[in-house]
C-alpha cells in the first residue's frame, strides 16, 4: 500500500488548524481514518485587531515624517523555498506610501533589492521605513494600507532572484 | 472609569489585572512577546498584540513597542504590573505625554523612592525610624564611643565600598580598636578611600513591609503588614499577613505614622514600605516600592480591600473605594506560596511543557496563576508559575489549608518546589512562627546535618 | 477528634468533606463504584474502598459494602454528604450500632423532620409560621367564609389527591363558588373522597431558605438565609446569601426565631429550614433538611464559618468552635452556580470524556469541584460537575466576579450549563434582584418570544 | 507484510505534534491503526488497603457463622480463554475456612462446581459464604486468609473444564 506521508500530514495539519476532530477516507484499495484529541485548553482566542489606527482620524493620513527610523524588515521562508514573507519588525500602523498624495514605495510585480523601502510602520508618532533585507519581486501586499500591524505580521510576499 | 486598559505584563500579574478590569466592564489588552503568543493572558484577555521577539528588552521592556500596542488597540490606560517597567519614572511619563494614564504613582513618587539615598532622607524627613549609623568616622576611639550608643553588634563599613565589600560585623569594644586599622587599610586598598561609618547590625532580621493605597489627594490608607522574612537569594518565597512578631500596640503605631508619612508626601496608588524587624521589637525602613506586589494578595484577603480594584479607580479619578473614616479591620491570617518552575533542592530553574495541571480549590483557597495544562513554560523570564493563598481564621488555619492544598496541587512535566513549600508548613520553627531571613538557610543546614 | 472519617459519598461534596478532613489531622477514606475508580474523590482521599458496580442501589445505597468498607479500612465515622444516605435515620441508626459515629444529625432529628405532616406539627409546635389553610371543608359556603380569612388567591385541594393532582387556583368568591362543585365531583372520581381544604397561594414566591448549625447540647446557631429562587424543574441552579427581598429586621427576627426552636427541638449538625416568601415579606415554613446542603458554601462564604468542619467538631463531641455569645458577622455577598454536564437549552445529561478542564481563579472566587481534565463523567449519577462560588462586598461585585469566573472556566468535550448561567448574570431582572421561583421559565419564555 | 517503521514513525511524530489521537490506514493487504494515549491526570493513588480486618484483633478468628449469606461469586476472563478470576461480590474480609479449626473450603489443585463454597467474605458481622458460578480447577488463592477484599477484587484463578 502507498503511503503518502506528506499527503497525510498535509491532512493533519489541515484538520488541527480547521478545528475538524475525525476524518474518513475511503476508496477502492485505501481507506484512511483521522481523529484528532483534545488539543491543549482552547480558552477563546482574543479577537485580531482590525480598527484603524486610534491616533488619527479614520480615513485621514499621517503627515510626512519628520524623522526617518530605518528598519530591516525579516524574511520568513514560505512553503515554497524560492518565496519568503517580510514580516514588520514593529508594533504600529502600516502605510504603504510617505504621504496620501505619493505613489506607493513598492507593489505587486516589481522588484526590490536589498534596501529598499517597502513601507512604513508607524508608532508613537514615528514614522519608521521599512526596509528590504533581500532582493526579488514583491507577488503580494498582505496588509490593507492605513491598517494596525503587530511585531512579526506578514507584510509582503516576494518571490527570491 | 477607563475603558480599554493594556496590561505591560505577562504571567499571574497580567491575569490578575486582567481580571480585575473584567470585573470593572473595562476591555483588557494584552501584550505578548513571540514566545507568549499561547500564554493564559493572551488567552483570558479581549485582545492581544504581539510586541517583539522573546527577549525582554525586546517585548516587555520596548516601551515604544507597548506605546504603540497602545494605540493600535486604542487603550486609555496601561498598567505595568510589577517587574519589567513598573518602576520607570520615564515610562509613567512617556505614557502620560502620549495621552496614556499610567496605572501607578507618579514619575515624581517613583523617582524620590527609587534611589536610595535621596529615599532615605524623605524618609529621615517623614519620620519614619532607619537602622542607627554614623558618619564618617575619625579613628577608631570615635567609633568605639559611637558603637557604644549604637549598640552592640554593629557593622563597620567603607564609605566608598557597596554590595558587602569591605564590611565587617563587630561585636565588643575591643574587637572593634582591633578591626578598625585593619578594615581602614583594606577600604584604602580596594577602593583608594579609607572612609570607614558604623551602623547597628541585626544578627536575625525579619522582613517586614507594610501595605499603602493613596489616592494622591490626601486619602491614604495603611492596610497591614506582612512578614515576608522566608527568602531565598533575597528571593521571597512565601509571605503571610499579618505577622506574628508585631503587637497590636506596634500595628497600631506604624500604621499610623506610615498614613501620616504617606498623605504627606502626596503618594499616590499602591506602594510598599520594607522595613527589618529586629529582636526588640525595632523596625528599620529599608527601601519603600512604588508598584504593586507580588505578595499583595495576603494584604487582600485579610484586609478584604481589592487593590488592583483601588488602582484603577485612582487612575480613573474615582478615588479610594474605602471610606475615609472607615477603620481598617484586618481579618484572620493568610499566607502565599510561590509555586516556581524550579527544582526544589537546587533552585535551578524548570522551563518545559506542563503535561498536567490540576490547581488546588475548595474553602479558603486562592490561586493566582498564569499557566494552564499544556502549555510550554518559556525559558526566557523569571519561573513564578502561580501564588497559592489560604485565608483561615487563624494562622494554624491558614497553614493546614495550605499544607492539604499544596497537596492537591498537581503541576506535572516540569519541577516545581511545591514539595520544599510542604517541607516549610510541616516545620516546627515555621509553625511555631519562630522566622527570620536566615528561616531557608537553617532549614536546608538542619537537613544537611 | 475523630481519627479516620469514611465518606459514604461521590463527587464534589466526597471532595469537599476529604479537604475538611485533612485540615483537621484526620484520615479520609472514600467509597466509589466501579466506574468510580478514577474520580477525583478516590484520588484524593488517603485510602479508597471499591464498594460496588456502577448502580447507587448497588454501590453509594448499599449499606453492608459501606460499613464493610469502614470496617476494613478502620473508620471511625462516616459522613454521608447529601443525598443518597445522608437523610436514611435507619443508616445513621446502623452506624451508630456497628461503633462509627454518624456525623450528621441524630436519627431522631431525621425522622421528626423527614415526614411532611409530623414535620409540620412539629414546626407549628415551635411556633414557625407555616402557610395558612383549613381543615376539611363543610361545603362552598364554607369555604367562601374561610377563603376571606386566608385571602385571595387560595388553592383548592383534595385531601386524598397529590402531586399537584386535583388542584385548583382560585382567585375570587365568585370563582370559588363555581368550581367547588365541579372539584369535589373530581376528587370523588378521582380518589373516591370528595373532601377538600384550601391554602393560601402564593403567585411568585422565593425560595429562602435559613442554615443551622447545632451541638445539639443547647449551641445553636443560625447562619442567615441563601435565596435559592432560581430553579428549573424543582432543582436548584444558583443560590446566593444574603437574600436581598429579606430585611435586616425580618433576617433578625427569624434568627432569633429558629435559633430558638432549634435549641426546644434538640437539633445536632448542620441542617436547613425552607421557607417560601411571598410579595408582602411573610414567610411560610416547607421543610427541613437534616443535612448538609449542595449550597452550603455561600453561607460559609458570608459567615466565615466552615460548615463542615462544625460538622466534624460536633460528631467529635468537642461542640461548635462559634463562642455562644458571638453573634453572628455576614460579610459581603455570595453567588453559587451550580456547573452541570448538561445541555443548557434542554436539560439533557451531557457525560462523557472531559478532554479539557481549567477551572477559574483569583480573588473572591472559589471552586468546589469533583472533576479533573481527562476525567469520564459516567452517566450513571448526576450531572453536578463544580461549584462555582464568588465573593463580593456587595451582591454587583459578586455578580461581576462570577460573570468573569463564568468567562474564564473551561470545561471541553462535553456541554455544560456554563452558557445559561452567563445569561443569568447578564439578565437585567437578575441584576436588579427580581427573583422568584418562576424566574427561570421566564427567562426562557422571553427568549423564545 | 511489509512494516516501514520509519514511515510508521514519522506517522508517529506527526500524530504525536499535531494531537491525533488515532489513525487507521486499510488497503487491500493492510491494515494500519495507530492511537495515542491520552496524557491524562495522574494523582497519586490512594494506598491499597493492606491492613488486617480491624473488627477483631490481628490473628484471632471469627466465630462460626450463625447467618449464611449465599452469593455467587461472579467470573472474569483471563488472558488464556480457559482461564477465569473468581471476584469478590462484596467489601469485607476474606476466610478460606468456617473457623481457625476446620480445612479450607478449596484449594489450589482442587476441582470446584456451580455451587461450590469457596471462601467466606465477612463484612457488619455476618458471614458470607462464596459459592462458585462455574466448574473447574483452581489454579491459584490470590488473597490470604484473614486480609481484607473491596468489592470486584480477585479472589482465585480457575481453570475451566
Amino acid at each position: 500500500m502507498d503511503i503518502d506521508i506528506k499527503q497525510l500530514r498535509e491532512l493533519m495539519k489541515a484538520m488541527k488548524q480547521l478545528g475538524v476532530t475525525e476524518l474518513e477516507l475511503e476508496g477502492p484499495e485505501q481507506r484512511i481514518m483521522l481523529r484528532r484529541g483534545s488539543d491543549e485548553a482552547s480558552f477563546a482566542t482574543p479577537t485580531m485587531m482590525q480598527q484603524g489606527s486610534p491616533s488619527m482620524p479614520p480615513g485621514s493620513f499621517p503627515p510626512p515624517p519628520i524623522e526617518h527610523a530605518h528598519a530591516a524588515a525579516p524574511a520568513i521562508p514560505a512553503d515554497d523555498e524560492n518565496v519568503v514573507f517580510v514580516t514588520s519588525p514593529f508594533v504600529g500602523t502600516f502605510y504603504r506610501s510617505p504621504s496620501p498624495d505619493s505613489a506607493a514605495f513598492t507593489d505587486v510585480g516589481q522588484a526590490i533589492s536589498p534596501g529598499s523601502v517597502l513601507c512604513i510602520v508607524e508608532a508613537m508618532k514615528l514614522m519608521n521605513e521599512i526596509e528590504s533585507e533581500i532582493a526579488g519581486t514583491v507577488i503580494e501586499v498582505m496588509v490593507e494600507n492605513g491598517k494596525p500591524v503587530e511585531f512579526g505580521d506578514k507584510l509582503f510576499k516576494v518571490k527570491k532572484s | 472609569m477607563l475603558k480599554k486598559v493594556l496590561i505591560a505584563n505577562r504571567g499571574e500579574i497580567a491575569v490578575r489585572v486582567i481580571r480585575a478590569c473584567r470585573e470593572l466592564g473595562i476591555e483588557a489588552v494584552a501584550v505578548h512577546s513571540t514566545v507568549d503568543a499561547e500564554a493564559l493572558h493572551v488567552r483570558l484577555a479581549d485582545r492581544a498584540v504581539c510586541i517583539g521577539p522573546a527577549p525582554s528588552a525586546q517585548s516587555y521592556l520596548n516601551v515604544p513597542a507597548i506605546i504603540a500596542a497602545a494605540e493600535i488597540a486604542g487603550a486609555d490606560a496601561i498598567h505595568p504590573g510589577y517587574g519589567f517597567l513598573s518602576e520607570n519614572a520615564e515610562f509613567a511619563d512617556i505614557c502620560e505625554q502620549c495621552g496614556l494614564t499610567f496605572i501607578g504613582p507618579t514619575p515624581r513618587d517613583m523617582q524620590q523612592w527609587g534611589e536610595k539615598v535621596p529615599a532615605r532622607r524623605l524618609a529621615t524627613s517623614l519620620g519614619l525610624p532607619l537602622l542607627p549609623g554614623t558618619a564618617v568616622l575619625a579613628d577608631a576611639d570615635d567609633a568605639v564611643r559611637q558603637a557604644e550608643n549604637i549598640g552592640y553588634p554593629v557593622i563597620l563599613k567603607a564609605s566608598a565600598g557597596g554590595g558587602g565589600r569591605g564590611m565587617k560585623i563587630v561585636r565588643s569594644a575591643p574587637e572593634l580598636r582591633r578591626v578598625f586599622p585593619q578594615a581602614q587599610s583594606e577600604a584604602i586598598a580596594g577602593f583608594r578611600n579609607g572612609d570607614l561609618y558604623l551602623e547597628r547590625f541585626v544578627e536575625e532580621p525579619r522582613h517586614i513591609e507594610f501595605q499603602v493605597i493613596a489616592d494622591g489627594q490626601g486619602n491614604a490608607r495603611v492596610l497591614g503588614e506582612r512578614e515576608c522574612s522566608i527568602q531565598r537569594r533575597h528571593q521571597k518565597l512565601l509571605e503571610e499577613a499579618p505577622s506574628v512578631a508585631m503587637s497590636q500596640e506596634l500595628r497600631g503605631d506604624m500604621i499610623a505614622t506610615l498614613e501620616r508619612a504617606m498623605k504627606e508626601s502626596g503618594y499616590r496608588s499602591a506602594g510598599t514600605l520594607e522595613f527589618l524587624l529586629d529582636e526588640r521589637e525595632n523596625l528599620y525602613f529599608m527601601e519603600m516600592n512604588t508598584r504593586i506586589q507580588v505578595e499583595h494578595p495576603v494584604t487582600e484577603e485579610v484586609s478584604g480591600v481589592d487593590l488592583i480594584l483601588e488602582q484603577i479607580r485612582i487612575a480613573s479619578g474615582e478615588g479610594l473605594s474605602i471610606p475615609k473614616d472607615r477603620p481598617i479591620v484586618l481579618n484572620g491570617h493568610a499566607i502565599e506560596c510561590r509555586i516556581n518552575a524550579e527544582d526544589p533542592e537546587t533552585f535551578a530553574p524548570w522551563p518545559g511543557r506542563i503535561t498536567e495541571y490540576h490547581p488546588a480549590g475548595g474553602a479558603g483557597v486562592r490561586v493566582d496563576a498564569g499557566i494552564y495544562g499544556g502549555w510550554r513554560v518559556p525559558s526566557a523570564y523569571d519561573s513564578l508559575l502561580l501564588k497559592l493563598i489560604t485565608h483561615g481564621r487563624s494562622r494554624s488555619e491558614a497553614i493546614r489549608k495550605m499544607e492539604r492544598a499544596l497537596r492537591e496541587t498537581l503541576i506535572g512535566g516540569i519541577r516545581t518546589n511545591v514539595p520544599l513549600h510542604l517541607e516549610i508548613m510541616r516545620n516546627a520553627d515555621f509553625r511555631d512562627g519562630r522566622l527570620s531571613t536566615k528561616f531557608l538557610e537553617r532549614l536546608r543546614g538542619s537537613r544537611a546535618a
